[in-house]
C-alpha cells in the first residue's frame, strides 16, 4: 500500500501523462476527472484522521535529500482549496481543453501545488514549486510567447532567490525539513533576547527575508512583482486560469504563511512589533495595500473581460496579504479565509468568463452585451460571484472581507484600514463594468444565437457557487476549521455565527432579513399594475427612434473619467520598466559577444597573452 | 409569541422610518423652496407622488433583472435599517456591526444600478458609471471615519458605541471623532445624492441618469426606498457621532421609547439640515472634480482623525 | 386581491396634485417656463415638477408651433409615458398653425397627431394663462374627462394613418440614421 | 579475468585506427561499418571496466611492460576514470552510428582513423597516471580534433580549425613547459609521486608551473576567455565531431587541469589558482549565456551554452570541497548525456532541412516530432527544471557553494542561467508553435531509437537520482582526496629523484 500522501501528490500527475499518452478524446477527459477527483477524496477521508491524530507524515530519500511531507490542518486547508477549485476547473477544461497537451500540464500544475501544500521540508517545496511554475508556463506557452516568458522569467527569478534563501539556511542549520529549521531559528531568537551572538546575523536574516519575500511575493503577484499576472492568467485556456489564480496564486500565500511559520518568531524578536503586530510584517502588509489600490484600479480601466479579472485576483490577493502582514491570530486567520473565498469566487469567475469566450469567442468588452437572457444560468452563477466578490452580505466574500476589516482596525492601523475601504468599493466598480459590458445592454446581433453553458462548466459552476453561497450563509464552518489550526477559539460563535467579542457577525440573520425585506417589497411591486415587456430599443433617447443598428451600450472607456482623473499615475508603469531591462540586457549581450568573439584569432591570441600575463602576476 | 413580537416591531418601525423619510423628503423641498423664495410643496408632497406612481396603470419593465434590482434595493434597505439602533427598539442592534452597516447602506444602489444598466439605456449606463466613481471618491474618507470610530471605542458594535457616548459624552466632543464627523458629513451629501455631488442624476443633462427608464411602481418603490434610506443614513450618522439616545428618565418604557425618538429626530433633522443648505446653494461638480475633492480634504481630514484615534 | 376602486378617489387627489411635467421646449413658449418653475410664480406649489425623463412624466407641455421634425420626437416621447397621462398645448400654433397658417413646414393640427387635452390659446399665452390651464387640467382630472390617453388608445388606427401620411411607413426606424451620430462609435471603428 | 586486458581501451582504438587504411584497400564501404563495430567493442570492454572498478571498488592500475611506476608509465583506471571511459566509449558509439548518416564527404577514411584517435587520446588523457604522457596524449585529442574540424572542406571549416590549431599549440606548448618546470624540480613524471613529493616543492616554481599548466590545459578546457576558438569550431565541425568535443573532450580537458590542481595541493599556490578558477568559470558562464543569448545559428546556441555549463563544472571543482567536486563531476555526466543529445539533434535537424539557422526549426514540431522533441526535453533539462536530470546537478552545486559561503557567485551564475531560460523557451516556442512550411519528414529509425535512449535516460536520472549520484560522488571521491590516490598506486619503494 503506498502512502496515501503520494497518492494525493501524484495522481494528477499520473492522469495527466495517461492522458496524454492515451490521446482520445473522452479517455482522457475521464482520466483527467477521476485524477482530479481522487486527491479530494483522499483530502476529504483524511479529514477523519487529523481529526484524531495531529498530523499525517512521510519522507522518503533521494539523491541524498530527505523528502518529507505533512498532512495537518493549515496544509489540509490549503490543499483542500486546491482540490476543490482543481476539480471545478478540471470539469471546466472537459469543455474548453483542445488538446491532451493541456490536460498534461494543467494536471502537472495541479500535483505541483499539492506538493508545494504538502512539503515539509524546503527542498521538497522547492521542487514541487518549480514543477508548478513550469507546468503553468507550459500552459502559457502555448497561447503566448511574451506573456509566457515574462511569466518565467519572473517566476524563475522569485525561485532562484527562494533557492538562495534555501541555500543560505542549509549552510548554517545543515538539515532541510521545517522542524529542525524552525527549531534553530526559535532558539536563535531566544540568544538574541538573551544577547548572546546568534547563528544568523542580523544583515543574512534580512537578506532571507528578503529573498523570500521576492520569491512568495511574485507568485501571489505582488506589487510591484505583478506584472506577469495580467498577461499569464489571460493568455491562457480561461477554465485553467480559474485554478491558476484560485489555486497557484495561493501558493504564495502559502509562502508567505511559511515565511511566519519558520522565521516568525526570530523576525519578531530581531524587529520589534508595532502594537500586536510584527514590524516585518508591515512590510508584507503595505505591499498588500498597495497591490489592493493598483490591481483594482488597472482592473477598472481594462477593456478585456480577461484581464480584468486578472487584476481583479491581483487586487483580491493583495487583501489576504494585508491579514497576513498584520500577522495576529485573528488576522491570520481571516487572511485564511479569504483566500478560501478567493479561490471560490475567482475560481467561479474565471469558469464564467471561460463559458463566455467558449460561446461568443470574443474577449473584448465592445463586442458583447445582454448576454443575460441567452445564458441565463451563467449569469445567474455570475450574479453569486459578483456578489460574493463584492462583498455583499450574506455571502462568502463578506464574510472573509468582514473578518479582515475587523482584524486590521482592530490593530489601529488607519492607513490600511482605509486601502481596504477602497480595495471593496473599487471591487465595486469594476463588476458593475463587467456586468454592464456583457450582460446587460443591447446584444451585438451576432451573439443572437449564443447558447448557455455545456454541462461539464455548468456543474463546475454549480459547485462553486453553491459553496459560495453556504459558506456565507454559515461562515462558522470555516471558521471552526481555522480555529484548529491554532488550536484556540479564536473566532467564537456557532455555525452561524462569527464573534471576535469587538465585533459579530450572523449569516443567517442577514439572510432572513433580507428574505423578509424582499418579501415586503415584492407584496408592493405585485400590487401595482401589471408589467408590459418592451425590448432594449424601447428607451427613451430624447424623443429619437432607437434602432438595433447603434450601440446603446458603452462599452469602451467605460470609466472614462477614472482614467482621466488617474492620467499622472497611469504614466508610470512597471511592465514598462521590466521589459526596457530586458531590452538592455539583450543590445549588452549582443555588443559583448561582437567586441569579444570578433571572430580574430590575433585579437584571441592577444586574450591568451593577458592571462598569462595576469597568471604571472598572480604566480609571482 | 417571540416571533410575532419581532414582528409587530419591526413593522413599526419601518412604518416610521418610512413616514419620517417621507417627511424629510417633504422638508428637503419645502427647505429648498424656501431657500429660493418659494412658497414650496406640502410637505407630504413626496407621498402623493409615491401613491400616484404607485397607481399609474401602465408600466413596462426590460426584463427580470430591472424587477428583480428595484426589489432588492427596497429589501437590502429594510435589512440595514433593521441593524441600525433605534434607540431601545430596533430589532438586531446586537449584530448592528459597523463595517456591516457601512456595507448595507451601500448594496441597495447595486441592486438599484443592476435595473437601470439592465434597461440598455445608455444614460443609465452614464449614470450607472458616475454613481459607482462617486461611491469610489467617498470611499476613502468614509473609510477613514469608520476606522478611527472603531480605533477610538475599539469596538464595532454600534449600540455599544451609542451606550459608550451615554457616558463619556457625544463622539464629536474628541478631536479625532470631530474630524471623523466632518468627513463623514460631507461623504452623506454624495449618500444623499445632494448638490455639489448629484453629477450621476444630473437631471437636465442624463435625465436623471440611472431613473431615466423607471416609470409607475418602479419609481415608486424607488422613492420609498429613497425615503427609508434617508432615514437610516441619518439614523446611522447621529448614532455615531452625535451620541444617538437612550433615555431611561421616565418610568414607562413607551414614554421613554417616545422621547428616545423624539430625540433622535431633532439629531437627524439637524443633520439633514445642514445637507440641504450646502444642496441649495453650491452648484454641481463634474465627476473627476468630485474625486479630486474627495481624495483630497476629506481624505485628509478623515484620516487625521483616524490616526489621532489609533495614537 | 384588493379592490383599488376603493382607493379611486385618493389615487385622482394624488394625480392631480402631483403632476410632473415634461416640457417639450422647442417653441417660443418655452421661454415662458422658466418664471412658471421660479419664485415668480411657482408652480411647485401645486406639486408640480419639472422632470426630464417621459417615463415617470405625467404632463406633457408642449410649447409653440411644431415642425414634422419636433412631431416626430413629441410621439415617440409621448408613447413612452405610462398612463395615465396628459397633453397641453401652449399658443395657437398647435392649435390651428397660428401665425404660420399657411407655412408649408409647420404642423396645423396637432391633435390630429396626439390628442390633446388642453389648449392654451394666445400667442403667447403669459404665465398667467399657462396656469389657469393647469387649473383647468386638474379640474379636468377631477372630473375624469382629461382621457386623452384612453383615446389614444382607442383611435390609434386613426392617429397612427395621420402620422404615417405626414412621415410616411416605417418612418422611425428609416428616421433613426441620421440622428445619434454619437451612438454609432461601433460603426465607425470598423 | 585479467584486469591487464584493460589496456584495451587505449590499444583497441589505436590498432583499429592503423587498420582503417587495410580495411579501405579491402572496401570503402566497409570503413564506416568498421568504426562502428570498433566503437561498439570499446563500450563493451568500457562497460565491462566500469562493472569491474565499480563492484570491486578498487581501481586497476596498469603497467606498461610490468615496471612499477615511477620507472615505468601507468594507466590509472579510477572510479573517476572508468565512468569516463564508459561515456566516451558510448558517446562514440553513437556518434560513430550517426556518422554513418550524416558523413558524406570523401575520405571516410580518414575521417574515421580521426574518429578513433580523438576517442583515444579523451581516453588516455583520462586513464593515465603520467603527466608527459598526458601532454602526448592531449596533443593526440588536440591534433585530431584540428583535423575533423576542418574535416568539412568549407571556407569556415578550416578558418575554425584555423584558430583552434593557433590556439590549441600555443595553450599546450605552455602545458610543456609546465611539465618541464615540474619535472625540473621533482625530478618525476609520475602523478601519484608528484602528489607525494608537492609538499617540498619549491613554491616559487610550484606557482608558475601550476599556472602554466592550468594555463595550457584551459584551452582544452574552454575557459573564458581561452575558449575563443570554440563557436567557432563547434559550428564548423562535422555534427557528430561536435557533439564528441561537447560530450567529453573538453571534458577530458577540464579533467586533466582539475586533476593536476589537486594533485599540487599541498603546494601553497593552491588556494590561489583555485580562486583564479572560480573566477575564470564564474565569468565563462555570463558571457556565454550572454552570448547566446542571441544566436540565429541553433548549433552556435548551443555552442556557447555548452561552454557556460563548462564554467558550471569549473567553479564546482574550483570550491575546492568534497560537495564541490561531486557536483561538478554529476554535473559533467549530466551535460555530457545532454549536449550529446542536443547536438545529435540539431545535426540531424541539419541534415534532413540543411541547415541549422533558426529559421529551419519553425515548426519542427509538425516536420520532425521525435527530433524536437528530444531537443525540447534537453532544453528544459538544462533549464534546470526539476525531474529533470541537470536540475539535481545544478542544485548539488548551488548548494556546494552556498555552503562555502560563495553567495555572490551564484547569484551571478543564477542570473545568467535566467538568460539560459529565455533563449531556449524561445527555441522550444519556435519549434513547436510557429508555422510551418514543408512536409513532414520520415525519421531515422536508428537515430530515433538513440535520441530517445537518451532521453529516457534523462528522464530516469531525474526522477531517480540516487543512482547516478553515487556513482558521481564515487568518481569525485577518486578524483579530490589525493592521498588515496597515492596508496592506490604502487611505487616502487626507495626510487626518489
Amino acid at each position: 500500500m503506498i502512502n496515501e500522501l503520494m497518492i494525493i501528490i501524484f495522481a494528477p500527475l499520473l492522469a495527466g501523462v495517461l492522458a496524454w499518452i492515451f490521446d482520445v478524446k473522452g479517455i482522457r477527459e475521464g482520466v483527467a476527472i477521476i485524477g482530479a477527483a481522487v486527491p479530494l477524496a483522499y483530502l476529504i477521508q483524511a479529514y477523519q484522521t487529523l481529526a484524531s491524530q495531529p498530523s499525517i507524515q512521510y519522507s522518503i530519500v533521494l539523491s541524498g535529500f530527505k523528502f518529507e511531507f505533512i498532512l495537518y490542518h493549515l496544509s489540509w486547508v490549503f490543499a483542500m482549496i486546491a482540490g476543490v477549485v482543481g476539480f471545478a476547473a478540471v470539469l471546466g477544461m472537459v469543455s474548453t481543453a483542445k488538446d491532451s497537451y493541456e490536460w498534461l500540464f494543467a494536471l502537472m500544475s495541479l500535483t505541483g501545488v499539492y506538493g508545494v501544500f504538502l512539503a515539509d521540508d524546503l527542498i521538497s517545496f522547492f521542487i514541487f514549486w518549480e514543477i508548478m511554475t513550469f507546468a503553468s508556463f507550459m500552459m502559457v506557452l502555448k497561447y503566448n510567447r511574451k506573456a509566457s516568458l515574462k511569466y518565467f522569467l519572473l517566476s524563475v527569478l522569485g525561485a532562484y532567490a527562494m533557492l538562495i534563501a534555501i541555500g543560505i539556511i542549509y549552510a548554517k542549520v545543515g538539515a532541510f525539513d521545517f522542524t529542525s529549521v524552525q527549531r534553530v531559528f526559535y532558539q536563535d531568537a531566544m540568544r538574541s533576547v538573551m544577547g548572546s551572538d546568534t547563528l544568523f546575523s542580523r544583515n543574512e536574516l534580512l537578506l532571507i527575508f528578503g529573498l523570500f519575500l521576492t520569491a512568495f511575493g511574485v507568485k501571489a503577484g505582488t506589487f510591484p512583482l505583478h506584472v506577469w499576472a495580467p498577461d499569464a492568467y489571460s493568455e491562457t485556456n480561461q477554465s485553467y486560469t480559474a485554478m491558476f489564480s484560485g489555486v497557484l496564486s495561493k501558493a504564495g500565500v502559502y509562502g508567505m504563511l511559511v515565511i511566519y511559520i519558520l522565521l516568525g518568531t526570530r523576525l519578531m524578536y530581531e524587529f520589534g512589533n508595532i502594537g500586536a503586530a510584527p514590524k516585518f510584517g508591515y512590510v508584507i502588509a503595505f505591499l498588500g495595500g498597495i497591490t489592493i489600490i493598483v490591481g483594482g484600479l488597472l482592473a477598472a480601466l481594462q477593456e478585456d473581460i480577461r484581464k480584468l479579472f486578472a487584476y481583479s485576483s491581483i487586487s483580491q490577493i493583495g487583501y489576504i496579504l494585508v491579514g497576513i502582514g498584520v500577522g495576529t491570530a485573528l488576522s491570520i486567520e481571516a487572511a485564511i479565509y479569504h483566500a478560501i473565498s478567493h479561490a471560490l469566487f475567482k475560481g467561479l469567475f474565471f469558469l464564467i468568463v471561460a463559458t463566455i469566450i467558449h460561446r461568443t469567442g470574443k474577449t473584448q468588452f465592445k463586442d458583447m452585451g445582454g448576454l443575460a437572457e441567452k445564458m441565463p444560468v451563467t449569469f445567474a452563477m455570475a450574479f453569486v460571484a459578483i456578489l460574493s466578490l463584492a462583498g455583499i452580505p450574506p455571502l462568502v466574500g463578506f464574510a472573509s472581507k468582514w473578518l479582515i476589516f475587523e482584524a486590521v482596525i482592530h490593530q489601529n492601523m488607519p492607513i490600511l484600514g482605509g486601502m481596504l475601504f477602497f480595495g471593496s468599493a473599487i471591487g465595486f466598480v469594476y463588476l458593475i463594468r463587467f456586468t454592464y459590458a456583457v450582460w446587460f445592454g443591447q446584444r451585438p446581433t451576432e451573439l443572437d444565437d449564443t447558447k448557455d453553458a455545456p454541462l461539464p462548466l455548468a456543474i463546475a459552476m454549480g459547485i462553486l457557487a453553491l459553496l459560495n453561497v453556504v459558506f456565507g450563509i454559515a461562515p462558522g464552518i470555516v471558521a471552526g476549521e481555522l480555529n484548529k489550526i491554532f488550536g484556540k477559539e479564536i473566532i467564537q460563535g456557532t455555525i452561524w455565527e462569527l464573534n471576535l467579542g469587538f465585533g459579530r457577525y450572523n449569516g443567517l440573520f442577514i439572510t432572513i432579513w433580507l428574505v423578509v425585506g424582499i418579501l415586503i417589497a415584492a407584496v408592493i411591486y405585485f400590487l401595482g399594475a401589471k408589467v408590459r415587456r418592451v425590448p432594449v430599443t424601447d428607451t427613451y433617447q430624447a424623443g429619437n427612434p432607437v434602432t438595433m443598428d447603434y450601440n446603446l451600450t458603452i462599452r469602451r472607456n467605460f470609466f472614462l473619467p477614472l482614467k482621466e482623473t488617474l492620467a499622472f499615475w497611469l504614466r508610470m508603469s512597471f511592465d514598462r520598466l521590466y521589459q526596457d531591462i530586458g531590452s538592455w540586457v539583450e543590445d549588452l549581450a549582443e555588443t559583448l559577444r561582437h567586441y569579444i568573439y570578433n571572430g580574430n584569432v590575433q585579437a584571441y591570441a592577444w586574450y591568451l597573452a593577458a592571462i598569462l600575463i595576469i597568471l604571472a602576476l598572480w604566480g609571482v | 409569541m417571540m416571533v410575532i413580537e419581532t414582528a409587530l416591531k419591526a413593522l413599526l418601525i419601518l412604518l416610521y422610518a418610512t413616514f419620517v423619510g417621507f417627511m424629510f423628503m417633504g422638508i428637503i423641498r419645502i427647505v429648498t423652496a424656501r431657500i429660493h423664495r418659494r412658497v414650496g410643496p406640502p410637505i407630504y408632497q413626496p407621498i402623493l407622488d409615491t401613491i400616484k406612481l404607485l397607481s399609474k396603470k401602465s408600466s413596462i419593465t426590460h426584463g427580470l433583472i430591472y424587477d428583480f434590482g428595484i426589489i432588492y434595493a427596497l429589501g437590502a434597505t429594510i435589512l440595514a435599517l433593521m441593524f441600525i439602533p433605534l434607540g431601545g427598539v430596533s430589532i438586531l442592534r446586537a449584530y448592528g456591526d459597523l463595517i456591516l452597516i457601512t456595507f448595507l447602506l451601500e448594496i441597495p444602489m447595486l441592486g438599484i444600478m443592476f435595473a437601470a444598466m439592465s434597461s440598455g439605456n445608455p444614460w443609465a449606463g452614464l449614470g450607472a458609471q458616475r454613481a459607482l466613481l462617486t461611491l469610489l471618491a467617498i470611499q476613502v474618507p468614509l473609510g477613514f471615519a469608520i476606522v478611527a470610530l472603531g480605533e477610538f471605542y475599539g469596538t464595532f458594535s454600534t449600540y455599544q458605541i451609542v451606550m459608550a457616548q451615554q457616558s463619556m459624552g457625544w463622539s464629536i466632543t474628541s478631536l479625532p471623532l470631530l474630524l471623523a464627523a466632518v468627513a463623514y458629513d460631507l461623504v452623506l451629501q454624495a449618500m444623499f445624492g445632494k448638490e455639489p455631488f448629484d453629477i450621476m442624476i444630473a437631471p437636465g443633462e442624463i435625465s436623471l441618469g440611472p431613473m431615466v427608464e423607471f416609470g409607475g411602481k418602479h419609481m415608486g418603490i424607488l422613492q420609498i426606498q429613497h425615503a427609508i434610506a434617508l432615514f437610516a443614513e441619518t439614523l446611522f450618522f447621529s448614532n455615531i457621532f452625535l451620541g444617538g439616545a437612550v433615555i431611561t428618565a421616565f418610568a414607562s418604557p413607551i414614554i421613554n421609547t417616545l422621547a428616545t425618538l423624539v430625540v433622535l429626530l431633532i439629531k437627524q433633522t439637524a443633520v439633514l439640515m445642514v445637507a440641504i443648505f450646502i444642496g441649495a446653494i453650491f452648484p454641481r461638480f463634474t465627476i473627476d472634480q468630485a474625486a479630486r475633492f474627495y481624495w483630497k480634504w476629506p481624505t485628509i481630514i478623515a484620516a487625521a482623525g483616524a490616526i489621532l484615534a489609533a495614537l | 386581491m384588493v379592490d383599488w376602486r376603493l382607493f379611486e378617489p385618493l389615487f385622482e387627489f394624488a394625480r392631480r396634485k402631483s403632476l410632473w411635467i415634461v416640457a417639450f421646449c422647442t417653441g417660443c413658449g418655452g421661454i415662458e417656463m422658466p418664471p412658471l418653475m421660479t419664485s415668480r410664480y411657482d408652480l411647485e406649489r401645486f406639486g408640480m415638477m419639472p422632470n426630464p425623463a417621459p417615463r415617470m412624466a405625467d404632463l406633457f407641455l408642449i410649447t409653440g408651433y411644431v415642425t414634422p421634425k419636433t412631431l416626430k420626437r413629441i410621439i415617440i416621447t409621448y408613447e413612452l409615458q405610462p398612463d395615465p397621462k396628459y397633453v397641453m398645448a401652449h399658443g395657437s400654433c398647435p392649435l390651428n398653425g397660428g401665425v404660420y397658417w399657411d407655412a408649408y413646414n409647420a404642423i396645423k393640427h396637432l391633435d390630429k397627431y396626439i390628442p390633446v387635452d388642453v389648449i392654451i390659446a394666445g400667442c403667447m399665452p403669459r404665465p398667467e394663462a399657462v396656469m389657469d390651464g393647469i387649473n383647468k387640467i386638474m379640474e379636468m382630472i377631477e372630473k375624469g374627462t382629461a382621457d386623452g390617453w384612453k383615446r389614444y388608445k382607442e383611435n390609434y388606427e386613426y392617429y397612427r394613418k395621420n402620422q404615417d401620411e405626414l412621415f410616411g411607413e416605417g418612418w422611425r426606424e428609416k428616421e433613426a440614421r441620421r440622428w445619434i451620430p454619437w451612438l454609432m462609435d461601433r460603426k465607425k471603428e470598423e | 579475468m585479467n584486469l591487464q586486458f584493460a589496456s584495451l581501451l587505449i590499444a583497441l582504438p589505436l590498432i583499429s585506427a592503423f587498420f582503417v587504411p587495410v580495411i579501405k584497400t579491402i572496401s570503402r564501404k566497409a570503413v564506416m561499418p568498421f568504426l562502428v563495430i570498433i566503437t561498439a567493442v570499446q563500450t563493451g570492454i568500457a562497460a565491462w571496466v566500469f562493472e569491474e572498478v565499480y563492484t570491486g571498488g578498487k581501481p586497476i592500475i596498469i603497467m606498461a611492460g610490468g615496471f612499477k611506476p615511477p620507472v615505468g608509465i601507468n594507466l590509472y583506471i579510477g572510479h573517476f576514470a572508468a565512468l569516463f571511459v564508459l561515456i566516451i566509449a558510448v558517446a562514440g558509439f553513437f556518434m560513430a552510428v550517426f556518422s554513418m548518416k550524416s558523413i558524406g564527404v570523401e575520405p571516410k577514411d580518414k575521417y574515421a582513423m580521426l574518429f578513433l584517435l580523438l576517442m583515444l587520446g579523451a581516453t588516455g588523457m583520462i586513464s593515465t597516471g603520467d603527466i608527459f604522457n598526458l601532454f602526448v596524449f592531449m596533443e593526440i585529442t588536440a591534433i585530431s580534433a584540428y583535423a575533423l574540424t576542418a574535416y568539412n572542406k568549407t571556407g569556415e571549416a578550416s578558418e575554425g580549425a584555423m584558430k583552434y590549431i593557433v590556439l590549441g599549440g600555443i595553450g599546450s606548448s605552455f602545458f610543456l613547459v609546465g611539465i618541464a618546470l615540474i619535472y625540473g624540480s621533482l625530478g618525476t613524471l609520475n602523478m601519484a609521486q608528484i602528489a607525494q613529493l608537492a609538499g617540498n616543492i619549491n613554491p616559487t616554481v610550484a606557482q608558475a608551473a601550476l599556472a602554466l599548466l592550468v594555463f595550457g590545459l584551459a584551452v582544452e578546457a574552454e575557459l573564458f576567455p581561452l575558449n575563443a576558438w570554440a563557436p567557432d569550431a563547434y559550428q564548423a565541425a562535422p555534427h557528430p565531431v561536435t557533439a564528441m568535443f561537447s560530450a567529453f573532450v573538453v571534458k577530458a580537458g577540464l579533467y586533466a587541469m582539475v586533476r593536476i590542481i589537486y594533485l599540487l595541493r599541498d603546494t601553497q599556490a593552491f588556494t590561489g589558482i583555485l580562486r583564479l578558477v572560480l573566477i575564470l568559470g564564474t565569468i565563462t558562464v555570463v558571457i556565454g549565456e550572454l552570448s547566446a543569448l542571441r544566436q540565429t545559428n541553433v548549433k552556435r546556441m548551443f555552442a556557447y551554452s555548452s561552454i557556460a555549463q563548462v564554467g558550471f563544472m569549473a567553479v564546482g571543482f574550483s570550491l575546492g570541497t568534497q560537495a564541490g567536486a561531486s557536483a561538478g563531476v554529476f554535473h559533467m555526466v549530466n551535460h555530457a548525456i545532454v549536449k550529446a543529445l542536443m547536438f545529435l539533434a540539431v545535426g540531424y535537424v541539419a541534415l534532413e532541412l540543411g541547415g541549422t539557422s533558426i529559421e529551419d526549426f519553425k515548426g519542427l514540431g509538425k516536420k520532425m516530432p521525435l527530433t524536437a522533441f528530444a531537443i525540447t526535453v534537453g532544453a528544459i533539462s538544462i533549464i534546470g527544471i526539476p525531474m529533470f536530470n541537470v536540475f539535481w546537478s545544478k542544485i548539488q552545486l548551488i548548494l556546494a557553494a552556498l555552503k562555502v559561503g560563495k553567495t555572490g557567485v551564484i547569484a551571478l551564475i543564477l542570473g545568467a542561467s535566467l538568460v539560459e531560460a529565455v533563449y531556449y523557451i524561445r527555441l522550444i516556442h519556435t519549434m513547436w508553435f510557429e508555422s510551418a512550411n514543408g512536409e513532414k519528414v520520415k525519421e531515422n529509425f536508428t537515430l530515433g531509437v538513440i535520441m530517445l535512449l537518451l532521453v529516457a535516460l534523462i528522464i530516469v536520472i531525474g526522477v531517480f537520482p540516487n543512482a547516478a549520484w553515487n556513482i558521481a560522488q564515487k568518481a569525485a571521491a577518486d578524483l579530490y582526496n589525493v592521498s588515496q590516490y597515492i596508496k592506490n598506486v604502487p611505487l616502487l619503494p626507495g626510487v626518489s629523484p
